[in-house]
């Protein structure tokens, strides 16, 4: 009847370390905007994120890199620095309307400095400033913006109302085997999902749905190059699935739901979202040692954990363990080392009846600690990132 | 013997100041009696018509104390002008009316009873009442059912159901009587004697109370504006528009332009955001109004749909804001400014839009964003 | 010219479903008028008359953006019909009365002022009244003194004292004639172009509304049951009860059954309870009724005195509900029903027991608890 | 005049740590259930609680436990489980009506698996269910339950209406010794809580009567072993004076009839309502870390208490402090580190001044916080326990 384990099978999405950025450049870009020298500070912002690629003259040649999706192209026309993603080409006929309504209504807006565009057929998203009111903040903040909302435009655009990519970075197509692998590990998952709500409508437990809910996002997202239309289906019953300020019952029905849909995909459709995409800039955070020790230190959560699974409660505490491993594997990048840590903590718990996956992963969540753990660092949090209007 | 309130007639009016809003009633054409909190510590401040039309008004006087403050207006706003009532005529139970523009709304009216007329609250007297009181009802008039003025709602027990309080109307008359026999342009009620104070001292020349411990020199100096006050309210000047005129809040303003109604606000540590509602899309040509909107010719200005309602846009990142580029910015300000206002017109005629309802509600979920 | 309000005659009715209970009223025998919000997500609830008979509604349109349902009725109930205001009537400061059916008690009005008849709030028009609104009160009308309905209650300000508002009567107008014009059973209208909807759709046809977004697609999709609410209702099929009559908000059922008014609720998470309120004991032979209400004869059922009225109870744990003993408990649940019905007579006929009064209150304890 | 300390006696009460629960044996329990072995499931759910007792063949015996005043007994008969606890045989002549409306209107109920039932002129507590719909969740809410609700309905009954006992668990009679402090412990106690209330009628200090309504009543639970009408009598005023939302005259009122009352009971009669009792099942909850923080450590309360002490009122903060002692000590169960902490506490503050006891106590607290004391843990307060209707 009910689930007796979860299984942990090794992920199809490659991960790869971000490149490292050049803080210095920033600092140079900021005395060069502020001694008037607009071109050479936006070549050293771009320097910044890119300190191993060689630039061009930017009045002459765009400079290109890929995110996702999606190429951002920066050069400089005249006086202006201009910064470009082609999105798609609009569909014809009613859907066209639905398209550009979502557009003005969901990418256009106050509170950023990239808008929408249209010319002709073709959307793009682009960012134009005069060169002498150049700062590198505002340049940062576009390439880093612009360039993950393309990413995910483009999909729900093509995915939604069929409109065709325009300069779209295909990625790396998976081979034959990842792509079984990825159709066998798909229906696992929601197999397992599925039974797990059953068990979370018997127990009518929120720390079990809280986690639940969790670990049918985050566990698709550490497994799976996932992107396109399913990514943002995923994504939006996610939104609905993880508030923890809705109703319990309308979380369940919302994920039941996901779960009916994500079960009913066919494996053409979703070998089409899947591929090994590039991201020149990391759209992750970087992962801390801090950061680590908070989710799984000592503390009032591993505390929870560990009394459920002391009360006869071991499936909500390798739940809340799993969870959370995949939720700091998917959310930010990590040095090689504690990846493989992570993983091998799924791995040694697969399959083990709850108590003993329990304790195989609470135990090992200490380890963890003991290795890559450190002091708190949440003074940073805040500093970082801006809320929009 | 029951008076009726027209509302659109009465010479109540909201009150605007760079710290929020509140309300306001004529006892002269120019003489506007308000809440000491809802202008101080602002010298100068927005009083709006009915028409929308915002003019300024000079503070006189402050009573910290019984929480009053007289405010002369530049021009006179049209309104049927309300009188005090006489002394001691209010009797408990006897119906009241609160007038004036709660949580930012339009103006209301709200009923209830005098709870009691003498009511001691901190060793003063107020007229309690079990009508409904909001903040942004602050300053407004308490009426009775012969339309005169009994007391000037302001507070509220936050704690307690129905608990509302007003200034009695003969603290009020005390308070004007003795503006009308002087003459100096600013000053402020000492809270202890009485006394008229004109000028910042730490105590008060007449009873020596300490008047810096009750934060009073505040009201004689106000706070400088922070930058983006000084960056907004700058390129405001340069758009002929008076920023006085304009606040609507911390870091919010809102003003009319021609036909467009323009809102600031920053929404975040990095972002100044200038936008104007215009219009509603209509039912037909929406494929070529929506490609219009999106044209890169209209850059820096951005459309997009707000709930339905088509606004424009311009956004400005705080690098610009403490940057040295304000007049090229200022420039763009007042583009925006008759942009919004001719870009309605432009939509209705061309695209077959309709007008977009106005709120002031939306204003207040901008600010909270 | 002020009409008297005889609650017990107008044709305001409690509308119940698995969600909660709100307020209604008719345009017409069987068309009854309500908030969007008190019915969805489901598209058959029950309406009770004063004799406590609840006849089956259906939901024919919704208009989600204005807050108003449209119900056509299986059955007419009596009552006086009350007709919407004409246009542009409303004053400020007029009186209106709310009449529904707050927090779950009996018919109530409450009395209050217009405090604005053209509040302007995120982007519609609303008529503003102090007038005290609590839930249960949406979708009641809001009545002027010749006992118009001027708009229908549909929210408050939580925020703020007294700030309710009702939808004008005009919008009321327009809902209530688009439908009559339609023949389509059942239809929402688009929050933003305002054309009819048939099917759910991510996009509106005719405008490209994003209705997901919107949440619109639930009122075509209503959610599926939990396993509480598959239980229960299933075993009330299989005890020949409608469940759709018998909801009473969530995880909350009540229903008549002969004599018998029966109540299921889940106190908790662990337990699923039934209970049916029967007689007051007599004044005699209570030892005798006390030992035969304590007597173990009667398991799996049990008697208790609640408040001085002698119930049948039932407790189910949830490890039944979710078990495999579904067609056992259900046996037992239409057992009950019947044991319910039957019990009352024994007990006023063996041991002179008194009818029991029969209070809405006891059940709203019931589901706070 | 007033009262110029507290005293600290050390208690007749027996601090006995709860046995430990084996959880292996719940989940084994729960896999029975679903396999439909319904009476390997009683007993694996016996095993759980009992880890440490044989069990019998419950087709042939009956397993019983004592649970203060009660004897519960399990068997199985036919194809039903059955639980008992037998109560009390009914008085006679009016008090048997009195007994039985009390019996129905408090005993019997909704929300409950077990019932009052009558049989002849014995009333017992009774769950009965078929071994097909065993489900451990039931058996365990039936044993927690039961029991402790005919502990205190035995203790009414018999106090209220002359009901007799049957098969009711002796428990420990207490020495001479222990009956003797006893005896002192009880007169101190309410002569100073009568002292106090003089105090606090003259303060007219809600703080104040809040911790003394406290005091009152958990400064005898702490000390005596108290059971019977005595318990019961003192837990229904209780109920009155510690209500925060009543009116404080009204507390004063209820709290003065109440030391009134408890002054005037006669040796014979106190006696009569002291028993070591054994609790099979605990019927505290589990102190944890996060409690003794939320009591003792840093926060508002604390922040009162300190504001109290310095400015001028120290008796107000050593009844505070106190009392919350005497709280945390009745109410939980602690490891015996924290139980001996916490007397040592009482026991330093005693007898002297106000002003030296409340720095002794406030001091003290936080050594006790900066030793035993942890992280939150609130969130499990709302997933635990359910309410009745």
């Amino acid at each position: 009847m009910g689930l007796s384990s979860l299984t942990y099978l090794a992920p199809v999405r490659r991960f790869v370390q971000p490149s490292r950025r050049d803080y210095e450049r920033l600092e140079e870009a900021l005395a060069l905007a502020e001694a008037g020298r607009g071109a050479d500070a936006v070549a050293a912002v771009l320097a910044h994120f890119f300190p191993d690629r060689a630039l061009p003259d930017l009045r002459r040649h765009a400079f290109t890199f890929t995110q996702g999706s999606s190429r951002v192209s920066t050069r400089i026309e005249g006086d202006e620095l201009l910064v470009v993603v082609p999105l798609v080409r609009l569909p014809t006929g009613g859907a066209a309307i639905a398209a550009l309504r979502h557009v003005l209504t969901n990418i256009s807006g106050t509170g950023q400095l990239h808008q929408p565009h249209l010319i002709g057929d073709e959307l793009r998203l682009e960012y134009r400033d005069p060169l002498s009111r150049m700062h590198p903040a505002k340049l940062v903040e576009v390439l880093s913006r612009m360039a993950t909302e393309a990413d995910s435009t483009n999909d729900w655009l093509m995915g939604q109302f069929g409109a065709t990519a325009l300069e779209r970075a295909p990625g790396d197509a998976l081979d034959a085997i990842e792509l079984e692998r990825s159709q066998a590990l798909w229906q696992l998952h929601w197999r397992e999902v599925e039974a797990l709500l059953k068990q979370s409508r018997r127990q009518q437990s929120l720390f079990l749905l809280n986690e639940l809910t969790s670990y049918a996002t985050q566990r698709v997202l550490f497994a799976l190059p996932l992107i396109g239309v399913l990514a943002l289906r995923l994504a939006e019953a996610a939104s609905g699935f993880n508030d923890g300020e809705e109703e319990p019952l309308k979380r369940l029905a919302v994920l039941a739901k996901c779960v009916k849909e994500m079960k009913a995909v066919s494996p053409d459709e979703l070998a089409r979202c899947l591929v090994h995409a590039e991201y020149a800039i990391s759209p992750r955070s970087e992962g801390t040692p801090a950061m680590l020790s908070r989710f799984l230190g000592p503390g009032p959560y591993r505390e929870q954990i560990d009394q459920r699974r002391g009360s006869g409660q071991p499936l909500d505490a390798t739940m809340a363990l799993a969870a959370t491993y995949y939720h700091l594997l998917t959310q930010s990048t990590w040095p090689d080392e504690v990846v493989a840590a992570l993983q091998e903590g799924l791995a040694a718990a697969s399959e083990r009846p709850w108590r003993e996956a329990a304790t195989i992963l609470f135990e090992h969540a200490a380890t963890v600690v003991e290795r890559f753990g450190g002091d708190d660092d949440d003074d940073d949090d805040d500093a970082e990132g801006g809320d929009d209007a | 013997m029951r008076a009726t309130l027209d509302l659109d007639r009465l010479a109540v009016f909201q009150v605007f100041t760079g710290g929020g809003t509140g309300s306001g009633f004529l006892l002269e054409p120019r003489l506007l009696v308000t809440n000491c909190h809802v202008v101080a510590p602002y010298r100068r401040v927005a009083i709006e018509g009915r028409d929308r039309r915002r003019v300024l008004g000079t503070v006189r006087r402050l009573h910290p104390k019984r929480d009053l403050a007289l405010v002369e207006l530049a021009e006179t706003l049209d309104g049927e002008l309300l009188s005090l009532a006489a002394l001691d005529v209010l009797r408990a139970q006897q119906t009241v009316h609160i007038v004036g523009f709660p949580v930012g709304l339009p103006l209301s009216v709200t009923e209830g009873v005098v709870s009691n007329p003498k009511q001691q609250f901190e060793g003063l007297e107020y007229v309690q009442t079990d009508a409904a009181i909001n903040p942004g009802n602050s300053g407004g008039p308490m009426l009775d059912e012969r339309k005169q003025i009994v007391a000037v709602t302001t507070c509220k027990l936050v704690a307690a159901d129905m608990v509302g309080f007003g200034v009695p109307s003969s603290a009020v008359r005390d308070f004007v009587e003795g503006f009308r026999g002087q003459t100096a342009p600013f000053g402020i009620i000492c809270p202890s004697c009485g006394e008229l104070l004109l000028t910042a001292a730490r105590y008060c020349a007449s009873c020596g109370t300490d008047l810096e411990e009750l934060e009073l020199d505040a009201h004689f100096d106000p706070p400088e504006d922070d930058p983006v006050v000084a960056f907004v309210e700058g390129a405001l000047r340069q758009a002929r528009v008076d920023p006085v005129l304009a606040r609507h809040g911390t870091h919010n303003w809102s003003f009319h332009s021609g036909s467009a109604l323009i809102k600031v606000w920053s929404c975040c540590s990095e972002h100044l955001c200038f936008s104007s509602p215009l219009v509603q899309p209509g039912k037909q040509q929406l494929g070529e109004l929506f490609r219009y909107l999106l044209a890169p010719e209209h850059a820096p200005f951005a459309f997009d749909l707000d709930d339905d309602v088509i606004r424009l846009n311009l956004t400005f990142h705080m690098a610009d804001v403490f940057g040295g580029t304000h007049d090229e910015a200022a420039g763009w300000i007042a583009q925006f400014v008759a942009a919004a206002d001719r870009f309605d017109n432009v939509l209705i005629q061309r695209f077959g839009c309709l007008p977009a309802p106005e709120t002031q509600l939306a204003f207040l979920n901008d600010q909270n964003s």
